[in-house]
């Protein structure tokens, strides 16, 4: 039996989070390849529906990056972000998906090694969750039926 | 019209100047003050720490028995009862934790009929709906001053009185909140209002000793010196307070004061409500003057205008 | 002023070209690029997939041109390096090659790839899947061009203190246009009012006058004091700007500043530039050197405008200045960016009762204590209380007063009193050798050049006593105030008489310009001091595009500080006049305005007031040029109205598909 | 003597004690000495208020504990009312009397007054004292 390999599907904010993540490879610094990442300009881009299509895609586990707060490249984004993602662990929960699934986290560009270990951390902890089950997936697939 | 009126242990046994002047002068003001049924004392203290929250039982009881009685308002004139009060049934009102444990406390109080002697149980819990006041604040906020002056039987013009807050008056502000902590107007209001010249001076809000009295007697006699002399150099005939114990510290404690400090010639001492009542035109008789130590009675004078001009 | 969008092309129709780059064995020696070009060749859209050992250098740029030409491509990915190193190169090739450089897409395969993960298999399965999501991104790219506008190179200074006085003479030596705005009678701010200045202790009026002649005098400064602004509307490099000339009463191009309107107006009104501390005529100069020079008629005191209830003043003036008829006026303005420098208020002494600083005269500010040091102050620079004119013999000086308070106060330190403070302990114990001065403090900051040594000499040779402990209360007692306070390092409570005690008030927000802010919409923090864009990269700039911050108006600050911030506010309006039009970056959030349905949220959503209710249509409107693009609007907007150009929802989900989907 | 300061737990034990009996931030403090300055019974104290507070901090329980000013503070709130940074010192002072050894004698008993001074004295200041300084 082949172990359970989690799909992380990784929203970074191009001035914190992606760059960290750039600084993670500048430094070499390895982690488990199971991430892909779509960079936006400020996590406050992301839409909770594009949490839930990504997880109807085939995600495992969702991350979110982002400046710390205080230090958002357009003033205040990233407290967007928090009370967005904050609401949407709650509708998660009752949609079934473990809110654990969803993460959000604040990774300045300096902080390469944060971003790795975050990585690493959050692929065994989607792994010790378990594939989406299909069951969840279907009720996701309901709500975003129109998509 | 009548009013719940708490008047706490003190003013029953000890200091009934205060209680009697209160309810002479209120009477003068068509007020009837009623006393909450079954009263016990406040419990003096208002519990600091997290764990001693049981001290909140004592004042809530009252408050409580006040509320059933149909009372939105209570008033109080000893400072301490004053700050006890108010402040428990402001927790009743903030802290979820305090309510939930008192009223679990209080819930199975027991209540007997003082006629039929029925015993009754099973309280409602008290979620702070009575508001405790002070005196002083009632007459500012529910009376008004010009009902205050409407009434006026005596001419105070000239009679300089120093207010004396004290501590538990106005402090913790955000719990008491009856005015500025540090530049309180009250006082001088209300003497103001009821014709006297209220006498500013630094050390209006300056701790008497409080309950050091009893431990420390030296402490006290010190503290309550300099409030004295103070209110002596500013030109004061007087000194005006709320409280029993300042009483007690600042009137009582005066001969140990004059032993330690020969500078000091002595100043009388007088309740808030003994001036109220003596200007609404009370006989001088019901005022208490006797339970002064320093003599008072040169204050107390009929025709005040044509005294003081000669 | 709109984003031309050309070759709207279906993305059905779209020829896409991909670039895999082996960056030598950076990528390739993880990643199986040949694969990857190979997996791709067939995927829909791509027209076109090859791979090449540096894609960055010259004949890497060369194939992209050649290329995009001979396949005639609408889009290209090139599968390299992070966008942040070579997007700019490969955008400029497409450039070269005609194409527009909104259509490159750059898929990151290095630092988020090869080189954090070692498993080739693993790592080139990803590659596959980053690659393909800019396809599918890029199928549905837009070509766009900057967003341009013109720029009004004229600056608008509010504000004539040391740092207004600063940023207009930098702008205008730079060579544009500044119109500098004073609501006083004369420019010169609260610098003018100093005594001497710390730590040189050279005289605050000897350094600062020179630059109000300078101002005064410039052929591009255009000087209106007593002048209010009204209004600002418009945007970056567009600003229509109102500003009201308050009536002076005195033309100030006749008054030939004899003074005997002074000697007979009637009415003796106490004197602001000395804070209280000496009185002025209703008619009167503010102080000797101001400029304007002109007198000033202060219609709030004056007896009536009106020769029939007084008009003496008018009767002596020899030149006819004196005019009772003048009115308020609006002048308009038309500038490309703003300098706010509205300065600081002292925090009102009423505030702290237990000091009795409204109770007792000889307890005053530090700025009162700055007149009576000052040469040309109401004592002549003698050192004598307000109360009695008595040279004290005993003065206590409390910092921290209203600053470093969080809970009735102000929870910041005002940054400058510690200096100030040790510079009036200094100068009192020159002037007054036998009397005692007395410092309370909690810390002493003197982080600043040269400041240390100023703040050692006070104690050593001056023989300033410092106390370090916070003053509880302050009281008159006869004829002397009574200071009780602490001193913590011995554990002593300490009672210190004195015959005057300094209070060294916090800088707060100037009140009088709060309402001005709020109009202009320029962003403040939570103590009303103006917000910066960034609190470490763009201290100078506020978050509203042509707008800058200069001075105390920004936060407490000592001359120095202003000054280099009000050239270096100069500075950056400068780098926006030096454009010859500017260009904004097109990927911003518009709205449509058909499925606008006008709520508002996204309006809500901006931080750089770019949105707007257009309140006739119903539907909201953008202002491009101040959208930064951040999308926050996008992700809250309840009917998919805002799109992020180039990011557009669908965009978002089709890359999530190419990514996870299997 | 040198002061041998406490680390870790061991060291913050006494500390969250107080602070959980006071509900006060005790590391809040910037030891201006604000609360001492104005302390109508400073000088009858051994340890200042603000030193007390200091003492917490560096977890000194004994010599907090030890101390005669615990029992000089008349709850007056004069330091409360001007704290800058809002801690209820009367509050810091009645959780270390709290934390006093429960079986160690009354600081103020009511052995200490004589029947005849029971006599004179207001009701309220005998339940105040008892209620502050006795078990």
């Amino acid at each position: 039996m082949t172990m359970f390999e989690p799909q992380i599907m990784c929203f970074l904010c191009k001035w914190c989070t992606s760059a960290a993540a750039d600084a993670a490879g500048t430094s070499r610094m390895h982690y488990a390849p199971n991430n892909v990442n779509l960079r936006v300009m400020c996590s406050s881009r992301i839409d909770p529906q594009h949490i839930l299509y990504a997880f109807k895609e085939g995600a495992d586990g969702v991350f979110i990056g982002g400046c710390h707060p205080g230090d958002c490249h357009y003033v205040e984004g990233n407290y967007k972000t928090l009370r967005r993602v904050t609401l949407f662990k709650k509708i998660l929960q009752d949609l079934g998906i473990d809110p654990k699934r969803l993460r959000l986290e604040w990774i300045s560009a300096a902080e390469g090694k944060k971003y790795a270990e975050t990585m690493d951390e959050f692929a065994s902890q989607i792994q010790a969750l378990g594939p989406l089950q299909l069951k969840e997936k279907a009720l996701a697939r309901e709500v975003v039926k129109d998509e | 019209m009548k009013l719940h009126y708490y008047p706490g242990c003190t003013l029953k046994e000890k200091t009934t100047a205060l209680d009697l002047s209160t309810r002479e002068a209120m009477k003068r003001l068509d007020i009837e003050l009623v006393e909450p049924a079954d009263w016990t004392c406040c419990g003096a203290e208002y519990p600091l720490t997290e764990e001693k929250i049981v001290g909140l039982a004592a004042p809530i009881r009252v408050l409580r028995q006040v509320h059933q009685e149909g009372g939105d308002v209570v008033v109080t004139t000893c400072s301490f009862c004053y700050a006890v009060l108010k402040r428990a049934n402001k927790a009743m009102q903030d802290d979820p934790l305090k309510h939930k444990r008192i009223n679990a406390y209080l819930r199975d109080d027991i209540k007997i009929d003082p006629l039929t002697k029925e015993r009754t149980t099973g309280f409602e819990d008290y979620n702070g709906e009575v508001k405790v006041l002070h005196l002083l604040e009632y007459l500012r906020d529910a009376v008004g001053y010009p009902k205050v002056k409407s009434r006026l039987k005596r001419d105070l013009k000239g009679l300089s009185i120093a207010p004396y807050y004290g501590c538990r008056l106005l402090r913790p502000h955000e719990e008491m909140g009856v005015d500025e902590p540090d530049e309180p107007r009250i006082f001088e209001e209300f003497l103001g209002a009821i014709g006297c010249t209220a006498v500013d001076y630094p050390f209006k809000q300056e701790c008497c000793g409080s309950y050091l009295s009893v431990s420390l007697p030296a402490a006290a006699t010190e503290a309550s010196y300099r409030i004295l002399r103070s209110a002596r150099m500013n030109g004061a005939r007087a000194v005006a307070v709320t409280c029993p114990l300042c009483f007690y510290n600042m009137d009582h404690r005066q001969d140990a004061i004059k032993e330690a400090f020969l500078d000091f010639p002595g100043l009388p001492v007088l309740f808030f409500s003994q001036v109220l009542a003596w200007a609404l035109g009370v006989d001088k008789e019901v005022l208490g003057l006797a339970e002064h130590t320093v003599p008072v009675d040169d204050l107390f004078i009929e025709n005040r205008a044509a005294e003081e001009r000669t | 002023m709109t984003a031309k969008k050309t070759d709207k092309k279906d993305k059905k129709d779209k020829r896409i070209g991909l670039f895999v780059c082996h960056c030598g064995v950076n990528i390739a020696g993880v990643v199986d690029v040949e694969k990857v070009a190979e997996t791709m060749k067939d995927y829909p859209g791509v027209s076109f997939s090859a791979n090449y050992v540096y894609m960055c250098s010259d004949p890497g740029q060369q194939m992209i041109i050649d290329t995009i030409k001979e396949k005639h491509l609408d889009g290209i990915i090139v599968a390299a390096c992070s966008p942040t190193l070579h997007e700019k190169t490969f955008q400029e090739a497409a450039r070269l090659a005609g194409l527009n450089p909104y259509q490159i897409e750059i898929a990151n395969i290095r630092e988020q790839d090869s080189w954090v993960h070692t498993d080739k298999a693993k790592a080139t399965k990803k590659a596959v899947k980053i690659v393909k999501s800019h396809v599918a991104k890029a199928l549905q790219n837009e070509s766009l061009e900057p967003v341009k506008v013109d720029v009004n190179r004229r600056a608008l200074i509010i504000g004539g203190g040391v740092s207004g006085l600063q940023a207009a003479l930098d702008i205008a030596d730079h060579g544009y246009e500044v119109i500098l705005v004073e609501k006083n009678p004369s420019i010169g701010g609260k610098m003018i009012q100093l005594s001497e200045t710390f730590p040189t202790l050279d005289c605050s009026q000897c350094i600062l006058t020179p630059k109000m002649v300078e101002v005064s005098r410039h052929p591009r400064i255009k000087l209106l004091t007593y002048h209010e602004v009204d209004s600002v509307s418009g945007f970056v490099g567009n600003f229509k700007v109102k500003i009201r000339k308050k009536p002076r009463y005195v033309d100030e191009t006749l008054c030939n500043l004899c003074g005997e309107c002074e000697k007979v107006c009637p009415q003796v009104v106490s004197d602001e530039f000395n804070m209280g501390l000496a009185f002025r005529k209703a008619i009167y100069m503010p102080f000797p050197q101001a400029i304007p020079g002109t007198y000033t008629l202060d219609a709030e005191h004056c007896l009536g405008l009106t020769p029939v209830r007084c008009g003496k003043c008018k009767d002596v003036c020899d030149k006819k200045a004196i005019d009772y008829d003048m009115k308020e006026t609006i002048i308009e303005e038309e500038v490309g960016a703003v300098v706010v420098a509205t300065g600081y208020d002292l925090y009102t002494m009423q505030a702290i009762g237990e000091y009795g600083g409204e109770k007792y005269e000889d307890v005053i500010n530090g700025l009162e204590f700055e007149r009576i040091l000052s040469a040309s102050g109401p004592t002549g620079g003698v050192i004598r209380r307000p109360s009695d004119g008595q040279v004290p013999k005993s003065i206590v000086f409390v910092q921290c007063t209203g600053s470093r308070d969080t809970e009735k106060h102000n929870p910041y330190c005002s940054k400058i009193c510690c200096m100030y403070t040790a510079k009036h302990a200094m100068m009192y114990r020159h002037r007054v050798p036998d009397g005692q001065a007395t410092v309370f403090y909690i810390d002493v900051r003197t982080g600043g050049k040269a400041f240390d040594e100023f703040y050692q000499r006070t104690i050593e040779e001056d023989r300033v006593l410092y106390i370090r402990g916070k003053v509880s209360k302050i009281f008159k007692e006869g004829d002397k105030l009574i200071v009780w306070g602490v001193d913590t390092l011995t554990g002593k409570k300490v009672e210190v008489e004195a015959d005057m005690v300094v209070l060294a008030m916090a800088m707060v927000k100037a009140d009088g310009v709060m309402d001005l802010l709020k109009k202009l919409k320029i962003a403040t923090d939570i103590h009303g001091f103006l917000a910066e864009a960034h609190p470490k990269l763009r201290p100078v700039e506020s978050l509203n595009a042509g707008f800058y911050l200069a001075g105390c108006a920004h936060g407490p600050k000592d001359i120095p500080e202003a000054v280099a911030q009000a050239s270096a506010a100069a500075a950056k309006v400068g780098d926006l006049f030096a454009q010859k039009e500017l260009s904004h970056d097109p990927t911003i959030v518009p709205v449509n305005d058909e499925l606008c349905s006008g709520c508002g949220i996204c309006i809500s959503m901006c931080p750089y007031s770019a949105r707007s209710l257009d309140l006739e249509r119903g539907v909201a409107v953008v202002n491009e040029i101040l959208c930064e693009g951040c999308g926050a609007c996008a992700a809250a907007c309840p009917c998919g109205a805002a799109q992020q150009r180039n990011q557009t929802d669908s965009q978002i989900y089709s890359m999530l598909t190419a990514m996870l989907g299997e | 003597m040198r002061v041998k300061l406490k680390s870790g737990p061991e060291q913050r034990k006494f500390i969250k004690r107080i602070e959980e009996l006071s509900g006060e931030n005790v590391y809040a403090c910037y030891q201006c000495g604000r609360c001492s300055a104005g302390c109508p019974m400073a000088s009858e104290m051994d340890i200042l208020p603000n030193q007390i507070i200091r003492l917490v901090q560096m977890g000194l329980e004994d010599d907090v504990l030890r101390s005669k000013t615990l029992f000089l503070c008349a709850s007056c709130f004069t330091c409360q009312s001007r704290c800058p940074k809002g801690i209820d010192l009367a509050r810091v002072m009645e959780a270390v009397r709290h934390v006093l050894d429960p079986k160690g004698k009354d600081a103020f008993g009511p052995d200490e007054i004589s029947p005849e001074l029971a006599r004179e004295l207001p009701q309220q200041v005998l339940v105040s004292i008892f209620r502050k300084f006795s078990k």
